[in-house]
Protein backbone atom coordinates (compact mmCIF):
# COMPACT_ATOMS: atom_id res chain seq x y z
CA UNK A 1 0.00 0.00 0.00
CA UNK A 2 0.83 3.58 -1.20
CA UNK A 3 0.14 6.96 0.78
CA UNK A 4 1.62 10.01 -0.50
CA UNK A 5 0.30 12.63 2.36
CA UNK A 6 0.80 16.16 3.62
CA UNK A 7 -0.08 15.18 7.25
CA UNK A 8 2.52 13.46 9.91
CA UNK A 9 1.95 9.79 10.69
CA UNK A 10 2.58 7.74 14.05
CA UNK A 11 5.29 5.05 13.22
CA UNK A 12 4.65 3.31 16.25
CA UNK A 13 0.51 2.87 15.34
CA UNK A 14 1.88 1.84 11.51
CA UNK A 15 4.17 -0.67 13.01
CA UNK A 16 1.33 -2.22 15.43
CA UNK A 17 -1.18 -2.35 12.61
CA UNK A 18 0.90 -3.81 10.00
CA UNK A 19 0.45 -7.79 9.09
CA UNK A 20 -1.11 -8.00 12.97
CA UNK A 21 -1.55 -11.77 13.47
CA UNK A 22 -0.63 -13.27 10.07
CA UNK A 23 1.74 -16.26 11.16
CA UNK A 24 2.91 -16.99 7.63
CA UNK A 25 5.23 -13.88 8.61
CA UNK A 26 7.96 -14.37 9.74
CA UNK A 27 9.85 -11.29 9.74
CA UNK A 28 9.00 -7.26 8.95
CA UNK A 29 11.50 -4.94 7.92
CA UNK A 30 10.80 -1.23 8.68
CA UNK A 31 12.71 1.80 7.85
CA UNK A 32 11.79 5.44 8.71
CA UNK A 33 12.96 8.39 7.23
CA UNK A 34 13.44 11.36 9.81
CA UNK A 35 14.34 15.18 9.29
CA UNK A 36 18.20 16.16 10.34
CA UNK A 37 18.74 19.64 11.67
CA UNK A 38 22.12 19.53 9.48
CA UNK A 39 23.39 20.01 6.15
CA UNK A 40 24.83 17.70 3.93
CA UNK A 41 25.83 13.89 5.02
CA UNK A 42 28.09 15.00 8.86
CA UNK A 43 26.69 16.52 11.88
CA UNK A 44 28.07 19.56 12.83
CA UNK A 45 27.04 21.27 9.20
CA UNK A 46 25.31 24.37 8.52
CA UNK A 47 21.86 24.09 10.56
CA UNK A 48 18.96 22.99 9.36
CA UNK A 49 16.19 24.85 10.36
CA UNK A 50 13.47 22.72 8.55
CA UNK A 51 12.52 21.76 4.78
CA UNK A 52 9.59 21.99 2.14
CA UNK A 53 9.23 18.60 0.19
CA UNK A 54 7.94 19.54 -3.29
CA UNK A 55 6.42 16.63 -4.94
CA UNK A 56 4.05 15.93 -8.57
CA UNK A 57 0.80 14.53 -7.70
CA UNK A 58 0.16 11.80 -9.52
CA UNK A 59 3.57 10.40 -10.84
CA UNK A 60 4.70 10.16 -7.17
CA UNK A 61 2.05 7.55 -6.46
CA UNK A 62 2.35 5.81 -9.94
CA UNK A 63 5.97 5.12 -9.23
CA UNK A 64 5.94 4.32 -5.59
CA UNK A 65 3.17 1.78 -7.27
CA UNK A 66 5.64 0.65 -9.74
CA UNK A 67 8.27 0.08 -7.02
CA UNK A 68 5.98 -1.72 -4.58
CA UNK A 69 5.18 -4.34 -7.70
CA UNK A 70 8.86 -4.44 -8.52
CA UNK A 71 9.37 -5.30 -4.85
CA UNK A 72 6.52 -7.82 -5.21
CA UNK A 73 7.85 -9.66 -8.04
CA UNK A 74 11.85 -9.86 -6.69
CA UNK A 75 10.99 -11.30 -3.06
CA UNK A 76 7.90 -13.32 -1.53
CA UNK A 77 5.97 -10.35 0.37
CA UNK A 78 2.69 -10.70 2.36
CA UNK A 79 2.48 -6.67 3.21
CA UNK A 80 4.37 -3.95 1.59
CA UNK A 81 3.50 -0.18 3.07
CA UNK A 82 5.04 3.05 1.85
CA UNK A 83 4.17 6.46 3.61
CA UNK A 84 5.86 9.12 2.00
CA UNK A 85 5.11 12.91 3.55
CA UNK A 86 5.32 16.36 1.87
CA UNK A 87 4.75 19.97 2.42
CA UNK A 88 6.63 21.88 5.47
CA UNK A 89 8.76 20.04 7.48
CA UNK A 90 10.54 20.60 11.33
CA UNK A 91 14.04 19.09 12.19
CA UNK A 92 12.99 15.25 13.54
CA UNK A 93 9.75 15.00 11.55
CA UNK A 94 9.10 12.04 9.52
CA UNK A 95 9.58 12.16 6.27
CA UNK A 96 9.13 8.42 4.87
CA UNK A 97 7.96 5.28 6.08
CA UNK A 98 8.99 1.83 4.34
CA UNK A 99 7.72 -1.65 5.63
CA UNK A 100 7.73 -5.01 4.03
CA UNK A 101 6.31 -8.69 5.67
CA UNK A 102 7.26 -11.79 4.49
CA UNK A 103 8.39 -15.66 5.46
CA UNK A 104 11.51 -14.96 5.45
CA UNK A 105 13.94 -12.39 6.87
CA UNK A 106 15.99 -12.08 4.05
CA UNK A 107 13.71 -11.58 2.30
CA UNK A 108 11.72 -8.58 4.17
CA UNK A 109 15.20 -6.90 4.55
CA UNK A 110 16.15 -6.63 1.34
CA UNK A 111 12.68 -5.66 -0.35
CA UNK A 112 12.78 -2.63 2.70
CA UNK A 113 16.35 -1.69 1.67
CA UNK A 114 15.53 -1.81 -1.92
CA UNK A 115 12.26 0.15 -1.76
CA UNK A 116 14.06 2.57 -0.05
CA UNK A 117 16.88 3.04 -2.16
CA UNK A 118 14.78 3.71 -5.26
CA UNK A 119 12.03 5.31 -4.36
CA UNK A 120 15.24 7.83 -3.39
CA UNK A 121 16.33 7.59 -6.95
CA UNK A 122 12.85 7.49 -8.93
CA UNK A 123 10.26 8.81 -6.43
CA UNK A 124 9.13 12.55 -7.91
CA UNK A 125 10.41 14.54 -5.28
CA UNK A 126 12.32 17.70 -4.16
CA UNK A 127 13.85 18.78 -0.66
CA UNK A 128 14.28 22.62 -0.62
CA UNK A 129 15.71 22.81 2.78
CA UNK A 130 15.65 26.35 5.16
CA UNK A 131 18.75 27.48 6.41
CA UNK A 132 19.72 30.49 8.45
CA UNK A 133 21.65 31.85 4.88
CA UNK A 134 18.97 30.96 2.98
CA UNK A 135 16.48 28.50 1.06
CA UNK A 136 18.27 25.52 -1.12
CA UNK A 137 17.39 23.19 -3.58
CA UNK A 138 19.26 19.68 -1.94
CA UNK A 139 21.09 17.97 -4.54
CA UNK A 140 21.00 14.78 -5.64
CA UNK A 141 23.68 12.51 -4.44
CA UNK A 142 26.14 10.19 -6.64
CA UNK A 143 26.12 7.89 -3.61
CA UNK A 144 22.33 7.56 -3.62
CA UNK A 145 22.35 6.78 -7.32
CA UNK A 146 24.91 3.94 -6.87
CA UNK A 147 23.35 2.46 -3.94
CA UNK A 148 19.84 2.06 -5.99
CA UNK A 149 22.48 0.57 -8.48
CA UNK A 150 23.22 -2.36 -7.14
CA UNK A 151 19.99 -3.41 -7.18
CA UNK A 152 19.74 -3.43 -10.85
CA UNK A 153 17.49 -2.65 -13.51
CA UNK A 154 13.45 -3.45 -13.52
CA UNK A 155 10.24 -2.83 -15.03
CA UNK A 156 9.94 0.43 -12.65
CA UNK B 1 0.55 19.38 -24.42
CA UNK B 2 0.76 19.75 -20.69
CA UNK B 3 4.19 20.95 -19.72
CA UNK B 4 5.24 20.94 -16.24
CA UNK B 5 8.19 22.23 -14.32
CA UNK B 6 9.32 21.48 -10.44
CA UNK B 7 11.64 22.83 -7.80
CA UNK B 8 14.50 25.16 -9.42
CA UNK B 9 13.35 24.67 -12.96
CA UNK B 10 10.23 26.18 -11.96
CA UNK B 11 12.01 28.85 -10.28
CA UNK B 12 13.85 30.08 -13.26
CA UNK B 13 10.68 29.64 -15.94
CA UNK B 14 8.49 31.43 -13.03
CA UNK B 15 5.83 28.68 -13.91
CA UNK B 16 5.06 25.16 -12.80
CA UNK B 17 3.01 24.46 -15.57
CA UNK B 18 1.73 25.30 -19.21
CA UNK B 19 -0.63 23.97 -21.80
CA UNK B 20 1.99 24.55 -25.27
CA UNK B 21 1.54 23.81 -28.68
CA UNK B 22 4.80 23.25 -30.68
CA UNK B 23 4.95 23.28 -34.10
CA UNK B 24 4.35 19.68 -35.53
CA UNK B 25 8.33 18.88 -36.16
CA UNK B 26 8.73 18.69 -32.58
CA UNK B 27 8.33 15.32 -32.10
CA UNK B 28 10.67 13.67 -29.48
CA UNK B 29 11.80 15.61 -25.93
CA UNK B 30 15.04 16.93 -27.41
CA UNK B 31 13.31 19.23 -30.18
CA UNK B 32 10.53 19.79 -27.72
CA UNK B 33 13.28 21.62 -25.15
CA UNK B 34 14.98 23.75 -28.52
CA UNK B 35 11.34 24.76 -28.93
CA UNK B 36 10.62 25.44 -25.51
CA UNK B 37 13.79 27.57 -24.55
CA UNK B 38 12.69 30.53 -27.29
CA UNK B 39 10.00 31.10 -24.91
CA UNK B 40 11.53 33.01 -22.64
CA UNK B 41 15.03 33.79 -21.06
CA UNK B 42 13.43 32.23 -18.44
CA UNK B 43 12.93 28.69 -20.27
CA UNK B 44 16.33 28.96 -21.50
CA UNK B 45 18.20 29.44 -18.04
CA UNK B 46 15.80 26.46 -16.90
CA UNK B 47 16.54 24.36 -19.70
CA UNK B 48 20.18 25.10 -20.34
CA UNK B 49 21.98 22.37 -18.63
CA UNK B 50 20.42 19.44 -19.48
CA UNK B 51 22.26 17.16 -17.30
CA UNK B 52 21.48 18.49 -14.52
CA UNK B 53 17.74 17.99 -15.80
CA UNK B 54 15.27 14.82 -15.84
CA UNK B 55 12.28 14.35 -17.80
CA UNK B 56 8.94 12.52 -17.34
CA UNK B 57 6.38 11.94 -20.04
CA UNK B 58 3.02 10.80 -19.15
CA UNK B 59 4.33 10.34 -15.74
CA UNK B 60 6.89 7.94 -16.99
CA UNK B 61 11.09 8.86 -16.49
CA UNK B 62 11.97 9.22 -20.12
CA UNK B 63 15.58 10.02 -21.79
CA UNK B 64 16.02 13.18 -24.33
CA UNK B 65 15.30 11.01 -27.67
CA UNK B 66 11.61 9.78 -26.18
CA UNK B 67 8.91 10.60 -28.48
CA UNK B 68 6.37 13.39 -27.00
CA UNK B 69 2.59 14.53 -28.72
CA UNK B 70 -0.23 16.65 -28.64
CA UNK B 71 -2.25 15.63 -25.35
CA UNK B 72 0.99 14.00 -23.63
CA UNK B 73 2.02 15.57 -19.97
CA UNK B 74 5.58 16.45 -20.00
CA UNK B 75 7.59 17.38 -17.16
CA UNK B 76 10.89 18.70 -16.14
CA UNK B 77 12.74 18.48 -12.85
CA UNK B 78 16.35 17.95 -11.25
CA UNK B 79 17.03 14.59 -9.86
CA UNK B 80 14.79 13.39 -7.03
CA UNK B 81 15.94 14.03 -3.58
CA UNK B 82 12.86 12.74 -1.81
CA UNK B 83 13.02 9.78 0.76
CA UNK C 1 20.84 -1.40 24.97
CA UNK C 2 19.82 -5.15 25.47
CA UNK C 3 16.93 -6.93 26.91
CA UNK C 4 16.08 -10.70 27.43
CA UNK C 5 12.74 -11.33 28.85
CA UNK C 6 10.19 -13.87 29.07
CA UNK C 7 7.15 -11.07 28.75
CA UNK C 8 5.56 -9.78 25.56
CA UNK C 9 6.58 -6.53 24.14
CA UNK C 10 4.98 -3.53 22.45
CA UNK C 11 6.72 -2.92 19.06
CA UNK C 12 4.53 0.09 18.34
CA UNK C 13 5.44 1.21 22.00
CA UNK C 14 9.15 0.49 21.26
CA UNK C 15 9.49 2.24 18.00
CA UNK C 16 7.77 5.23 19.23
CA UNK C 17 10.00 5.88 22.01
CA UNK C 18 13.34 4.82 20.06
CA UNK C 19 15.71 7.48 19.64
CA UNK C 20 12.61 10.32 19.91
CA UNK C 21 13.21 14.07 18.97
CA UNK C 22 17.38 13.08 17.94
CA UNK C 23 17.55 15.67 14.68
CA UNK C 24 20.86 14.53 14.68
CA UNK C 25 18.95 11.34 13.39
CA UNK C 26 18.35 10.77 9.58
CA UNK C 27 17.10 6.96 9.69
CA UNK C 28 15.42 4.02 12.19
CA UNK C 29 15.86 0.25 10.67
CA UNK C 30 14.09 -1.75 13.05
CA UNK C 31 13.39 -5.62 12.24
CA UNK C 32 10.72 -7.39 14.33
CA UNK C 33 11.20 -11.57 14.05
CA UNK C 34 7.56 -13.47 14.89
CA UNK C 35 6.69 -16.93 14.94
CA UNK C 36 5.57 -18.76 11.89
CA UNK C 37 2.97 -21.29 12.16
CA UNK C 38 4.61 -23.55 9.81
CA UNK C 39 7.70 -25.74 10.35
CA UNK C 40 10.92 -25.03 8.28
CA UNK C 41 11.42 -22.59 5.33
CA UNK C 42 8.15 -22.66 3.43
CA UNK C 43 4.38 -22.01 3.98
CA UNK C 44 2.54 -25.35 3.75
CA UNK C 45 4.89 -27.20 5.73
CA UNK C 46 3.69 -29.04 8.83
CA UNK C 47 1.48 -27.08 11.42
CA UNK C 48 3.50 -25.11 14.19
CA UNK C 49 0.96 -25.08 17.46
CA UNK C 50 3.84 -22.97 19.43
CA UNK C 51 7.38 -23.18 20.59
CA UNK C 52 9.50 -22.78 23.62
CA UNK C 53 12.52 -20.76 23.23
CA UNK C 54 15.57 -21.68 25.84
CA UNK C 55 18.35 -19.93 26.22
CA UNK C 56 21.76 -19.67 28.25
CA UNK C 57 21.01 -16.81 31.20
CA UNK C 58 24.19 -14.32 31.32
CA UNK C 59 25.73 -15.56 28.25
CA UNK C 60 23.20 -14.48 26.10
CA UNK C 61 23.24 -11.15 27.52
CA UNK C 62 26.85 -11.06 27.28
CA UNK C 63 26.64 -11.87 23.50
CA UNK C 64 23.49 -9.91 22.77
CA UNK C 65 26.29 -6.97 24.85
CA UNK C 66 29.50 -7.75 22.61
CA UNK C 67 27.35 -7.86 19.43
CA UNK C 68 25.67 -4.10 20.28
CA UNK C 69 29.47 -3.02 20.82
CA UNK C 70 30.91 -4.79 17.91
CA UNK C 71 27.44 -2.88 15.40
CA UNK C 72 28.17 0.59 17.16
CA UNK C 73 32.35 0.31 16.35
CA UNK C 74 31.29 -0.38 12.49
CA UNK C 75 28.68 2.33 11.92
CA UNK C 76 27.92 5.61 13.88
CA UNK C 77 24.76 4.47 15.69
CA UNK C 78 22.94 6.73 17.41
CA UNK C 79 21.07 4.20 19.28
CA UNK C 80 20.91 0.43 19.52
CA UNK C 81 18.00 -1.73 20.85
CA UNK C 82 17.54 -5.45 20.84
CA UNK C 83 14.76 -6.95 22.77
CA UNK C 84 14.55 -10.57 22.46
CA UNK C 85 12.13 -13.15 24.10
CA UNK C 86 12.30 -16.68 25.65
CA UNK C 87 9.59 -19.03 27.22
CA UNK C 88 6.58 -20.15 25.82
CA UNK C 89 5.32 -18.93 22.45
CA UNK C 90 2.44 -19.09 20.14
CA UNK C 91 2.62 -17.94 16.32
CA UNK C 92 2.41 -15.03 15.23
CA UNK C 93 3.83 -13.89 19.19
CA UNK C 94 6.96 -11.79 18.47
CA UNK C 95 10.16 -12.94 19.20
CA UNK C 96 12.85 -10.28 18.68
CA UNK C 97 12.73 -7.04 17.91
CA UNK C 98 16.49 -4.73 16.30
CA UNK C 99 16.29 -1.31 15.85
CA UNK C 100 19.40 0.52 14.88
CA UNK C 101 18.95 5.25 14.30
CA UNK C 102 21.60 6.83 12.68
CA UNK C 103 22.53 9.74 10.68
CA UNK C 104 22.65 7.89 7.49
CA UNK C 105 20.25 5.60 6.36
CA UNK C 106 22.56 2.62 5.01
CA UNK C 107 24.44 2.91 8.50
CA UNK C 108 20.89 2.03 9.86
CA UNK C 109 20.26 -0.51 7.54
CA UNK C 110 23.52 -2.25 7.48
CA UNK C 111 23.95 -2.08 11.67
CA UNK C 112 20.26 -3.73 11.89
CA UNK C 113 20.73 -6.31 9.18
CA UNK C 114 24.30 -7.13 10.73
CA UNK C 115 22.68 -7.33 13.91
CA UNK C 116 20.19 -9.93 13.54
CA UNK C 117 22.37 -12.07 11.17
CA UNK C 118 24.99 -12.20 13.95
CA UNK C 119 22.33 -12.89 16.96
CA UNK C 120 21.21 -15.67 14.86
CA UNK C 121 24.23 -17.62 14.57
CA UNK C 122 26.23 -16.46 18.11
CA UNK C 123 22.81 -15.54 20.95
CA UNK C 124 22.90 -18.59 23.00
CA UNK C 125 18.91 -19.19 22.05
CA UNK C 126 17.38 -22.87 21.26
CA UNK C 127 13.36 -23.29 19.68
CA UNK C 128 11.93 -26.38 20.78
CA UNK C 129 8.72 -26.72 18.18
CA UNK C 130 5.40 -28.04 19.34
CA UNK C 131 3.76 -29.79 16.77
CA UNK C 132 0.78 -32.70 16.53
CA UNK C 133 3.49 -35.21 15.90
CA UNK C 134 5.60 -34.11 18.97
CA UNK C 135 7.94 -31.95 19.95
CA UNK C 136 11.62 -31.14 18.30
CA UNK C 137 14.48 -28.75 18.52
CA UNK C 138 15.14 -26.63 15.26
CA UNK C 139 18.57 -27.15 13.37
CA UNK C 140 20.22 -24.59 12.80
CA UNK C 141 20.48 -23.66 9.33
CA UNK C 142 23.59 -23.68 6.96
CA UNK C 143 22.26 -20.72 5.10
CA UNK C 144 21.62 -18.25 8.85
CA UNK C 145 25.63 -19.31 9.34
CA UNK C 146 26.13 -18.19 5.42
CA UNK C 147 24.39 -14.80 6.12
CA UNK C 148 26.15 -14.41 9.30
CA UNK C 149 29.67 -15.01 7.50
CA UNK C 150 29.05 -12.65 5.27
CA UNK C 151 29.61 -9.77 7.07
CA UNK C 152 33.08 -10.52 8.51
CA UNK C 153 34.91 -11.56 11.77
CA UNK C 154 34.94 -9.29 14.29
CA UNK C 155 35.71 -9.22 18.06
CA UNK C 156 32.31 -10.41 19.58
CA UNK D 1 33.81 -26.56 37.79
CA UNK D 2 30.50 -26.28 36.62
CA UNK D 3 29.03 -27.85 33.76
CA UNK D 4 25.93 -27.00 32.02
CA UNK D 5 23.56 -28.55 28.93
CA UNK D 6 21.08 -27.38 26.99
CA UNK D 7 18.40 -27.97 24.08
CA UNK D 8 18.60 -32.03 23.36
CA UNK D 9 21.85 -32.34 25.74
CA UNK D 10 19.99 -31.52 28.56
CA UNK D 11 17.41 -34.37 27.01
CA UNK D 12 20.61 -36.70 27.07
CA UNK D 13 22.21 -36.07 30.06
CA UNK D 14 18.79 -35.45 31.98
CA UNK D 15 20.33 -32.81 33.83
CA UNK D 16 20.91 -28.99 32.86
CA UNK D 17 23.40 -28.10 35.28
CA UNK D 18 26.34 -30.00 37.90
CA UNK D 19 29.24 -29.22 39.40
CA UNK D 20 32.38 -31.34 38.59
CA UNK D 21 35.98 -31.97 39.38
CA UNK D 22 38.11 -33.33 36.91
CA UNK D 23 41.13 -34.65 37.38
CA UNK D 24 44.51 -32.33 36.80
CA UNK D 25 45.25 -33.71 33.40
CA UNK D 26 42.35 -32.67 32.25
CA UNK D 27 43.49 -29.48 30.98
CA UNK D 28 41.45 -28.62 27.76
CA UNK D 29 37.68 -29.00 26.25
CA UNK D 30 38.38 -32.05 24.29
CA UNK D 31 39.88 -33.63 27.37
CA UNK D 32 37.00 -32.74 29.46
CA UNK D 33 34.66 -34.06 26.84
CA UNK D 34 36.22 -37.33 27.33
CA UNK D 35 35.93 -37.26 30.39
CA UNK D 36 32.29 -36.10 30.67
CA UNK D 37 31.35 -38.63 28.93
CA UNK D 38 32.63 -41.73 31.15
CA UNK D 39 30.21 -40.43 34.15
CA UNK D 40 27.12 -42.05 31.94
CA UNK D 41 25.32 -43.54 28.87
CA UNK D 42 23.40 -40.27 28.62
CA UNK D 43 26.83 -38.15 28.97
CA UNK D 44 28.17 -40.02 26.46
CA UNK D 45 25.27 -39.86 24.27
CA UNK D 46 24.84 -36.07 24.24
CA UNK D 47 28.44 -35.80 23.56
CA UNK D 48 28.75 -38.23 20.68
CA UNK D 49 29.37 -36.49 17.99
CA UNK D 50 30.75 -32.97 18.39
CA UNK D 51 29.99 -32.11 15.42
CA UNK D 52 26.37 -31.47 16.84
CA UNK D 53 27.62 -29.32 19.70
CA UNK D 54 29.01 -25.94 20.29
CA UNK D 55 31.02 -25.23 23.17
CA UNK D 56 31.36 -21.82 25.69
CA UNK D 57 34.10 -21.61 28.16
CA UNK D 58 32.87 -18.80 30.78
CA UNK D 59 29.99 -17.66 28.37
CA UNK D 60 32.18 -16.97 25.37
CA UNK D 61 32.10 -19.23 22.23
CA UNK D 62 35.53 -21.28 22.07
CA UNK D 63 36.64 -24.44 20.46
CA UNK D 64 37.68 -27.89 21.51
CA UNK D 65 41.31 -26.82 22.64
CA UNK D 66 40.45 -24.00 24.32
CA UNK D 67 41.64 -24.66 28.06
CA UNK D 68 39.71 -25.25 30.96
CA UNK D 69 40.16 -24.83 34.89
CA UNK D 70 38.48 -25.35 38.33
CA UNK D 71 35.91 -22.53 38.76
CA UNK D 72 35.04 -22.11 35.06
CA UNK D 73 31.78 -22.42 33.70
CA UNK D 74 31.88 -24.74 31.05
CA UNK D 75 28.42 -25.15 28.56
CA UNK D 76 27.82 -27.86 25.97
CA UNK D 77 24.45 -27.21 23.16
CA UNK D 78 23.77 -27.61 19.86
CA UNK D 79 23.79 -24.64 17.45
CA UNK D 80 21.57 -21.88 18.25
CA UNK D 81 18.72 -21.07 16.74
CA UNK D 82 17.21 -17.90 18.38
CA UNK D 83 16.30 -14.53 16.46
Amino acid sequence: MIRVQREDFDPGAELAAFAPGNARVGGICLFLGLVRDFVGDQPGGTAVRGMTLEHYPGMTERQLEAIEAEARRRWPLDEVLVIHRYGALAPAERIVLVATASAHREAAFQSCHFLIDWLKTKAPFWKLEHTAAGDSWVEARDSDQALAERWGAGDA
Amino acid sequence: MKVLYFAWLKGKTGIGEEEVTPPAEVADVAALVAWLKTRSPGHAAALDDLRAVRVAVNQDHVGLDAPVAAGDEVAFFPPVTGG
